[in-house]
């Protein structure tokens, strides 16, 4: 597959903003700035660009728990989404929602989802949505293989498969649903085997080649609007740290495995590769890296001065007015 | 006025919206060819066809998920859930999703969705086909909850959920959708969120949801005959409820008697019970009765549901021993 | 397959108590002598009776909405499935379950449900217990393609399969759920398809063949019995008569295909090859029919007889005492 | 006397009943080798091992339907949801299966199965991990509710529920499982269905659930210094309700105040309020006070969080509202 440099960097830069901007949530935690707990992506940065990367701006993605990837891959602004993790009113749902319910509509961010699997038939919906306007957008519905264990990943897909809806949906297999390994959940190796039961393609892919899971996106991608249907993709990869920012990880999972999928790390590999290919130099690496890092600081300066809700405001947004 | 049945009214209601707002759309388990289980969306597959009103297979979260969806993107769908008792297979997209999500979101996504389901015993259909659940809702904050008691309550109201911005549960009554009852051929909506007075009396108020109301009607004009002037208060809309009428009622008559087929314990004749307390404590004469289910289980057995049910007799006997 | 003179006549009998329980029914019905409605299992007797032929008496099985077969052919008293059905003291349940939740757990019988799918989580929980307890029991789990849409189909089978329980998974196909066909409510032709999401064997029988079902059924259960996990099997069928007693059936099927598969009656083929095998003569059948329409006339006497329960028996059994 | 956690008296109750009874099992998501998110059932995993600790997939109706039929087969399952807003993507197995299977069969299937869950905002845990659902269950006839208010409590309760024949929803508290309180060595059950005075007063009443008992505590502190006599009564048990406590209480102080962490709209605590007026209305000075959570979902931020959640200062106010 050819891709220009333009693109090339542009998946590069993503990944690291996603990966710095974690990095940052695990320090904002740290110093008590942050209520509650947060989901992280590090290690699974590949798969939110990989897929968002062929995504236009209507099109539609569902998140999950561990969202805050592919926000950043659909193009959420760091400054609202950290406000909105701090609980802040300048965060993207005024401090309502959090972390796990980061919605922004304008981007075609449907809203993350705390409920495991709870996004996947609303996917549905919007895949439905699509298909009665031909509006020709694409919706990605992202979740874990902890999710395909659950009653509403089958009525998602069937009902998605049965309508030949423009819809992909994309299984991150990161090996654990919280403590709980793959092989202890389902008796199957591969949730992409999971699309036989609807009739739809089902792919397997290196979910830490974002190259890898461009292509094979692009293709459920246009497959979908084309009119052909749905998409299960199946993404290999790993969660690097803890289920949330409290849980260091370590006691349901062999040090040996966590070092290993490290050691295959998305981000190193494709750096690695756009050096070789002489897309870009270390030094401009240097300097992408430098400013996303300014940027998410600054996200954090944002967040930090934004000023909580008025507490009446918990009696808004019931209703519309 | 002609009379059409309460089924024919709710189609009415949908075929009308549907034809004025290409937004409109119906889905649910056999809405479409066989027209629904009760026949209360006949003809609109005829009508607007398989794009507009969708045959879905047996998923209820799919269902309701799949409307919290269509929502989200600007449509209006109206979900029928076929028994009242089939909530529970699509609580998460319901509680955890459709009556959340705008407040989640701080406002940025709307989910103007109609679930249509219904309540009611008393067709020897047992315990998973009889509940009426509707109390659950009245304690899910975003939801908006509604109780057609005829015909001519089920089309308006049904019509107004369907404009309305945010979800609404309206629960219709199974043992209602073959009875007839006057309908204006003429278009009007009912609002959400106010009761209706449907009998003017001064001794005692009965406020009664759904089928109750009819039933509280014919108590109040057994009750006449011993000149015994009632009040019946047909609720309409639980959430928002209407407390204005509720509290000038029993202003006026000091006493009530609430009316509801959900189950007693911890239902909504509670909360309507204790706002009432609550606000006019001092004009009260006594204690207020509540008519509803039993504590059990709808049961099979005809005079078993007969005995669990709430009945003429019984709010007959609620309204005497208030007045003793 | 060879079996025994006894077995093939037993299996015969059972059918046509079944056939004959169930018309029965229809006329209760329309007498005005039972209250609510019933789901008939006419066309599909050779599933249950070639299932249950295979097991022993302290083995499981879950019933669905549609369960007089299932429950006839575990050894159900007419006498006692009757009575519930026109709601007297004497049923199964006291007349507090009616025609879709008799339960007779001293047969083995938990339960039929009148919610679509609702046992099937329950099935897994049995198996579960004859693994905890090796007993050597075998959970069968009956359920109709519509319920494979149902999220507690996918929860189930996945558990199922995952902790390799002696269970058989029956899914009777018989092309409808209420008004809506098959392929109007899933993109796959074979419901056994789904089999491969759970990593278990999936097996196809023509459901109107009672030696068939039998054959697939005792592998499938023996597999079970040797602790080598669950099984899917889907037979072909058809509902002869509308959903309910109430439902002429005729607004959503076309008569060809009623007739069609009317013309494949799963009793009236295998009488023919009983007779032309030798095993029993016309003569012998009209006896055995006149038998069995005798024991349900008696049946429908015996529920007619006896009382309704009192009243206030609706406040017992919530608790245990 | 020793103090443990509310997480480890919990432990401690499930340890105890597999010891005794080897038809105790536990399932649930992490139940095993995490031993639980929120540490419960820390250690049973090493102790009982993988056949009776059993770690499941996420599937929260295959997990509660999977205890039923355990249960229906003798054994005597605890289940886990994690948390109590998980209930929704269960609940037909808990509502149309558990609840009424023993009712169904007239009798002849038992159930004796525990669903341990929990409630309880305060953690900045957003609305789909922080809801208090309980009242939904004390509308559901076939189920027992109970909701401990400290580790004592959960410990003795728990073991009760276990050696329960039917289906017993506990609400734990989230908030409290890393609070500490005093539990003896020796072996205690308390039985289900009997509310406990924590504190006697004789100017108003207080009933309180789960945490609130606690916070409510503080509060009788504080009033105590205003030569305000509060009697605090920990409810324990809201399906069976032990009216005799309650209402011996009211006859006493004629002054009421219940408190409670679910939605206040068709909530927990109006059931109670009305269960109250019916039986003890010429005892009441006054309406009855309710503190509970906003008609809202929970919100994220800890401000607005706060706003809705009831607090000391909002038990406190009722007081004193109710004693003007
Ligand atoms: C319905 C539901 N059940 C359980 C949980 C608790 N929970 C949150 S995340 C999680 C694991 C999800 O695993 P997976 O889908 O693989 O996603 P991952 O966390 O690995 O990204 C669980 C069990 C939940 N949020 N919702
Ligand atoms: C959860 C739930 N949804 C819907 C229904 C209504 N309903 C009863 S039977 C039925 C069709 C079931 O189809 P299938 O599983 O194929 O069984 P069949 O009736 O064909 O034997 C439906 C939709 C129900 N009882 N439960
Ligand atoms: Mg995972
Ligand atoms: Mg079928």
């Amino acid at each position: 597959m050819k891709l220009s440099k333009e693109k090339l960097v542009e998946m590069l830069r993503k990944m690291l903003e996603i990966r710095c901007f974690e990095e940052a949530i695990y320090y904002v935690y740290a110093q008590g700035w942050m209520p509650g707990l947060a989901h992280l992506y590090i290690g699974q940065e590949a798969i939110a660009v990989g897929v968002c990367e062929n995504l236009k701006k209507d099109d539609y993605i569902t998140s999950t728990h561990r969202g805050h990837g592919h926000l950043i891959a659909k193009g959420g602004d760091l400054n609202k989404m950290m406000a909105e993790v701090m609980g802040k009113v300048t965060g993207y749902c005024k401090g309502k929602g959090g972390s796990m319910h980061i919605a922004a509509p304008e981007l075609g961010i449907m809203g993350a989802n705390g409920i495991v699997g709870g996004s996947i038939p609303i996917a549905t919906g919007l895949g439905l949505s699509s298909k009665l306007e031909k509006d020709s957008r694409v919706t990605i519905c992202f979740f874990g293989e902890g999710a395909s264990n659950q009653g509403a990943f089958h009525e998602g897909l069937n009902m998605g498969s049965l309508w030949k809806l423009p819809i992909v949906y994309v299984c991150e297999n990161n090996l654990y649903a919280i403590s709980v390994s793959q092989q202890r959940s389902q008796n199957i190796e591969d949730v992409a085997t999971r699309a036989k039961a609807y009739g739809i393609p089902g792919e397997i892919v290196d979910g830490n080649d974002v190259l890898a899971v461009y292509e094979v996106a692009q293709k459920a991608i246009n497959h979908a609007r084309e009119g052909k249907g749905s998409t299960l993709i199946e993404c290999k990869t790993y969660r690097w740290g803890g289920h949330h920012v409290g849980d260091p990880g370590t006691a349901y999972r062999p040090p040996k495995e966590v070092k290993l999928w490290k050691d295959k790390c998305p981000i190193k590999g494709f750096k690695f590769s756009l050096i070789k290919r002489k897309i870009l130099t270390q030094t401009e690496i240097d300097n992408i890296e430098n400013e996303i890092k300014q940027r998410v600081d600054k996200a954090i300066e944002f967040a930090r001065k934004s000023s909580y809700p008025a507490p009446e405001e918990a009696l808004d947004d019931i209703f519309a007015k | 006025m002609r009379e059409i049945t309460y089924a024919q009214a709710i189609k009415e209601a949908l075929a009308e919206e549907m034809r004025c707002d290409e937004n409109v759309v119906v889905l649910g388990e056999d809405v479409g060819i066989l027209g629904g289980n009760f026949r209360a969306t006949a003809g609109l597959y005829q009508e607007f066809g398989e794009k507009r009103v969708l045959d879905t297979p047996i998923s209820e979260s799919g269902i309701i998920g799949c409307a919290v969806g269509l929502a989200m993107a600007g449509f209006r769908p109206v979900a029928e859930l076929m028994f009242g008792d089939f909530v529970c297979t699509a609580m998460d997209q319901i509680v955890n999703q459709a009556a959340k999500i705008r407040y989640m979101s701080g406002g940025k996504l709307s989910v103007p969705l109609v679930i249509r389901t219904n309540i009611g015993a008393g067709r020897s259909s047992a315990a998973q086909h009889s509940q009426s659940l509707h109390a659950w809702f009245c304690h899910t904050p975003g939801l908006k909850v509604i109780m057609p008691s005829s015909p001519y309550e089920v089309k308006g109201l049904l019509k107004s959920a369907i404009r309305d911005e945010d979800p609404v549960m309206i629960f219709e009554h199974k043992g209602m959708y073959n009875k007839k009852g006057e309908v204006p051929e003429e278009e009007y909506t009912i609002s959400i969120g106010n009761a209706d007075i449907k009998r003017e009396g001064k001794d005692v108020t009965i406020i009664a949801t759904s089928s109750m109301v009819k039933e509280s009607m014919i108590v109040a004009d057994r009750l006449k005959e011993e000149d015994i002037k009632v009040e019946v208060i047909d609720l309409r809309t639980l959430v928002p409820m209407d407390k204005t009428t509720i509290i000038n009622s029993v202003k006026k008559t000091g006493r009530l008697v609430i009316v509801d087929e959900g189950v007693k314990q911890a239902g909504i004749t509670a909360e309507i019970a204790v706002m009432v307390t609550e606000e006019v404590f001092d004009f009260l004469d006594g204690p207020i009765e509540r008519v509803a289910n039993e504590n059990t289980p709808i049961p099979f057995s005809p005079p078993l549901e007969e005995f669990v049910r709430p009945t003429q007799e019984k709010i007959y006997q609620a309204v005497k021993k208030i007045l003793k």
